[in-house]
């Protein structure tokens, strides 16, 4: 490993296997990719001494010091632009951006810059950053802390954009990601964060496109990120109706491993796609799109859409009627498998 | 008749001369007592469960009760951030309908806006201050339009943190306040904290009131435990913003004394002696201290503001625990002012949905 | 007309019918606009003296004064967090962002507070404002002044989309929205700004919805903007070879007139999606999912999407080779014809 | 070895004390007049449909030229507008790599970046600014990593117009810059206008340079049309960045004297007589007329510096006319370092229906 020899630091990566919550996966991840990458370093508001707001940092700062892990003033547009120039002088910054809702004042530094700063340069200046950002609903936040950006960036030619749905997923798309020499967007399904699951550290399996995580024959349902396990219960629910639901985990969404999809749907003929984000020009479209292109000869129905509404994200106590729940997605299901060709 | 621009005069502004009457004081006094009370309240409420979070702003009293003080709530117009609860009750909002922000009930508050001239809570840091600046622009169009002079404009306050500062629209609504001279009040809560991070490693330079110089505009630094410095420094800002001389800076220097929020734990950047000796004098002793030694207020009188301010907490907390969540067709219904046919879709898909699960 | 008694203009507004060239109808419509509402407002930079960039707002400050017509400084978050404020005061802004790509640093104040105030006040705050852009490619411009951003706006919910595609529509949709007590982005087509057209100006036509451009029995094209035009070129094109394609204009894209593509789908049973925005999560997903979502029992085969590749927006001399060509829509048409269920 | 907040000093900075040499200032207007000779051209080029368009820096040759002088390019990197040309070949660019951006070759310029330590022409008002802040920070870690002092370190310089300077992004570079003090110079070309917009209706206040004391960065404002009065104030803001003493604001007033752009009308929003009134001296003239009074120069020295120009445009424009439009395979080359499926696809129908269109 080249690392090796411009790594300063004493101490190794982790091996062997871990019970780990996701945010602790995370954390280990960071751990372990400024271990590796002496010249990756993490900055964001509240990361340091903190240890960040949901404590994705913790104890970073300390092991690392200041000059590697740092508090930034309050600003996400200054945060993602010294990103850029950090980049430019060889670094890999992996910033955090506090909460999804607060990237919007980022955009203009993620669309017209570090999405396209290696296109401009024709691969001079490449921008490896790792944009993670605590992402989705589910916990009940005040406003603005519970958006689905995906939509948004898996538009943005430039960028690549995943979502980890389990601790193992999350530690090792993490190390990927910040050792890729692309910007990449780590959209942290923030209800999860105390999920807990066992971390094979040497073991990260394939860590492109998507991956099946359930297998059924009846029908697929597609999804990411928090969604994937709520896919999951349904899919036991179904289960006792004697329906056999596929759960597929997309995690990349920017590219879509459009394969898998097709993979997945030639065999149960039958989709549901299910996000947090408005249905109207949500990332459902697309996937939907992607698997009606490459399976309308065998596709028994239209992939049907179970999504958050046309509606700004609500507030707490209406967060549970905005949210694809359980019930939603089994009408969706219901719907798929009831369909007859008018 | 033309609104165009002329920087205007820049320095440091003088605190109102007048100084202000026992009764004005006692007034403050209350208004002060009553917030610490809801405020403190509300983190018990939240560890009761009666509300999921909640943004403390304990020593922030004189800085919010203060600067309220100065407006005419009849006329002029407030721009708050998530942590202005004592600014709210002083401008006359009702606390059950504020709160229901932090009981999750409804985004922003349930108070209209329009009615108590003061903008829903805003999550957003630095999300509401080129507001401010287009609505008192707008204030300068209607006189325009109605042949009226520019000298006693309605105001916009726009709050801000010391953290806030540092964002780019802060700096837009400054150099557009300055361009079109737009009566506005730009009041700083200097906190010393924006979350765990310390105002010196925040505001390059040191002071957000120094950088109104910039633009041009009149800013003063005021002590903001100090309820009297508050009032008159936020006075002499609103004078000069009425006057149609534009915008002012005004920084109250105070002290986040409690957590960022309910789910915060400053032990992990500060500690008990950094808070201890950072604080300062605490707002509410300050002033009762000093009014009973000017034998304008009695000990007694204290207890019983204590006492009407527990009352006033008991009857907020019970209409707040009475608050039910909002029916989720109103998702649908306020979006727009005028709806889609795709909404309405949804809506009806959510209803059926809804019933049937 | 309860706005005759507001108003201290003396002009009216336009009668009859005349020819006009895209950029003049908009300039009609904004003048007729200030004319009637006493409230409305034009701001943005450049529109002052020099009538914009594109002379769009040519001759509206000397005959509305510069408190009604006025340049703001170099901000687009500034333009569009101070009309919050003046729409907040009870004034019907219309700002300009002077080119496309210039919108994303304002995106923080359109879609966490423009297009949810209205939401966040429960109506106490509507957000009666028109935000006009020059959009997309097709004149060769320097980087970032070629964008499509119909994909953005068109997921957020709380803001209106439209884009007109020729001097008629231009002048009613412009003259509608100023009206509307809703946000509504006015994307137009700048690389259609000189094409001349008749505008009857007392004869709106329905306003709402999309608009079949062109009849055809073989094959649906969407389109919207400029697109549309190269749309109906190429249904002369498909024409000689014997193919009717209708070609329907889209206008509206949020919200999008599902029923109108569903009606003029299930009588040709085939569909081609045209937009210069990359495809990935592009608004054509969206599009053709709803077509398959209505139509999926009468289509013959998968909607096709003919559009910008996931690429940034390339330089002039890259420019054709990137947008979709003739050729291209061709291809897709031709893909859509010949398309066997496998 | 922590890198923490401390402002910097505020204050005006003195200009360099070291008065230049008449041969470094008949360098310095060599370059001038070179970079004056190839923008007169290249608005001709647009006209005979060379290149389709261009923005003009008639007027800012001192300021351009000047700023680059004060730098070392072997260390040093430069942050430019869509209008520096002037610095772009005082800075060593390949001039036909260069124009690529105006010939529409390829957006940003073909000049390699890295080698010519000059970044792509940037097109978003403002949009390089806290790049410049980022690139220095990691000059600031690279010493700590190496264990270096930091008292002689690589510099940025961002240029940014008057216009530019109402974007939020400079004001958080400006406080990024102060708060971790990196080796940063603002260099401001205030040249009157942004387009049709005056600077008294864009700048509030009236100087950028003054918003510096703002974030504790020293400023000077310096005549734009003295390229030694430039270059004594890039060297004082160059020197203090590298010393680790933090950021610099420079503003150079100076004036637009042609067009925003090629497909500008600058008569609709100015009169000739104003811009006769405001243009200032030419700092071309300007410069020969002392060099040649001082005896330094002669006028046929000065014809022969002209001649060279012409020569060099003549050059540098049958490059930019050979340039031919890049392969548009290119597209989907460079989108990243590592392709997509999705993009590989893509490419391969790109492909296909180019050769069967
Ligand atoms: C745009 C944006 N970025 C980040 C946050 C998360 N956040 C909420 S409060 C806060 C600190 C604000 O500090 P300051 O402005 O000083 O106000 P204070 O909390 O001290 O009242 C942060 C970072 C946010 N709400 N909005
Ligand atoms: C973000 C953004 N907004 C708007 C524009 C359009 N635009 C290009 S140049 C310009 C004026 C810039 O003025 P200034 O910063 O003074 O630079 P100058 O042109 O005088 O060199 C404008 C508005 C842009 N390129 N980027
Ligand atoms: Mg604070
Ligand atoms: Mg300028």
């Amino acid at each position: 490993m080249p690392e090796a020899t411009m790594t300063a630091n004493t101490g190794a990566v982790r091996t062997g296997t871990q019970e780990l919550s996701l945010n602790k996966a995370i954390n280990a991840a960071l751990a372990d990719a400024l271990e590796e990458n002496p010249r990756a370093l993490v900055l964001g508001e509240d990361v340091g001494r903190l240890g960040g707001v949901f404590r994705i940092t913790d104890g970073l700062q300390e092991r690392f010091g200041a000059e590697r892990v740092f508090d930034t003033p309050l600003a996400e547009s200054g945060i993602l632009g010294m990103s850029v120039g950090l980049a430019m002088a060889g670094y890999h910054p992996i910033p955090e951006v506090q909460f999804d809702g607060f990237t919007y004042p980022a955009v203009n530094q993620i669309v017209t810059q570090i999405a396209r700063m290696n296109f401009r340069t024709r691969g001079a200046l490449p921008m490896p950053i790792t944009l993670r950002m605590p992402s989705f609903g589910g916990i009940q936040s005040p406003e603005l802390h519970s958006e689905s950006l995906e939509w948004l960036f898996a538009h943005v030619a430039g960028l690549k954009v995943v979502s980890p749905s389990n601790p193992h997923q999350a530690y090792h798309l993490l190390r990927h990601a910040a050792t890729m020499p692309d910007p990449v967007v780590f959209m942290e399904p923030k209800s999860r964060y105390w999920q807990k699951g066992s971390v094979d550290f040497d073991t990260p399996g394939d860590l492109t496109g998507s991956v099946v995580a359930r297998e059924g024959r009846h029908l697929t349902l597609v999804a990411w990120g928090a969604m994937v396990s709520r896919c999951l219960q349904v899919a036991d629910m179904a289960a006792e109706d004697g329906v056999e639901v596929e759960v597929l985990d997309l995690r990349w969404l920017k590219p879509i491993d459009a394969e898998g999809l097709a993979r997945s749907v030639a065999r149960t003929r039958r989709a549901v796609v299910v996000h947090e984000a408005p249905k109207s020009a949500g990332l459902g479209a697309e996937v939907a799109q992607l698997i009606t292109e490459h399976c309308f000869g065998t596709l028994k129905a239209p992939v049907e859409r179970v999504t958050g509404f046309d509606v700004p994200f609500p507030s707490g106590s209406l967060e549970n009627e905005y949210l694809p729940n359980a019930d939603r997605i089994l009408f969706g299901i219901q719907r798929v498998l009831e369909y007859r060709r008018g | 008749m033309s609104v165009t621009a002329t920087p205007a005069a820049t320095g440091a502004l003088e605190l109102d001369p007048q100084r202000l009457q026992a009764d004005e004081l006692k007034r403050l006094l209350a208004q002060m007592i009553t917030v610490r009370h809801l405020d403190t309240s509300a983190i018990a409420w939240q560890r009761q469960g009666i509300i999921p979070g909640y943004a403390p702003m304990q020593g922030q009293e004189a800085a919010q009760v203060g600067s309220i003080a100065a407006l005419d709530m009849t006329r002029d117009f407030v721009f708050p951030t998530y942590r202005e609860m004592g600014a709210a009750y002083a401008a006359g909002v009702d606390m059950a309908e504020y709160m229901a922000t932090h009981k999750a009930t409804w985004n922003g508050g349930l108070h209209d806006p329009v009615k108590y001239r003061f903008t829903p809570i805003q999550t957003v840091i630095a999300g509401s201050a080129l507001h401010a600046v287009g609505w008192a622009h707008g204030q300068r169009l209607d006189a325009l339009r109605e042949g009226r002079e520019q000298t006693d404009l309605p105001a916009s306050l726009i709050y801000l943190g010391d953290g806030a500062s540092s964002q780019g629209d802060i700096h837009e609504a400054m150099n557009f306040a300055g361009v079109f001279k737009t009566p506005t009040v730009f009041f700083v809560q200097n906190n010393g904290w924006a979350i765990s991070v310390p105002t010196e490693h925040q505001v390059a330079g040191g002071s957000v009131a120094a950088r109104g110089a910039g633009y041009g505009l009149p800013s003063v630094a005021v002590d903001g435990n100090d309820v009297e410095a508050v009032v008159r420094a936020a006075r002499a800002a609103v004078a000069h913003a009425r006057s149609g001389a534009g915008a002012v800076v005004v920084e109250a220097f105070t002290y986040r004394r409690g957590p960022h929020s309910t789910s915060d734990d400053p032990g992990r950047y500060r500690s008990l002696e950094d808070e201890r000796r950072d604080a300062g004098p605490d707002p509410i002793e300050r002033l009762a201290e000093r009014l009973i030694a000017a034998d304008e207020l009695t000990e007694s009188e204290v207890r019983e503001l204590w006492a009407d301010a527990a009352a006033f907490e008991e009857r907020t907390r019970e209409a707040v625990a009475a608050q039910g969540p909002r029916p989720g067709a109103e998702m649908f219904e306020y979006v727009y002012q005028e709806t889609t046919p795709v909404l309405q879709q949804q809506a009806a898909q959510w209803r059926e949905e809804s019933d049937h699960a």
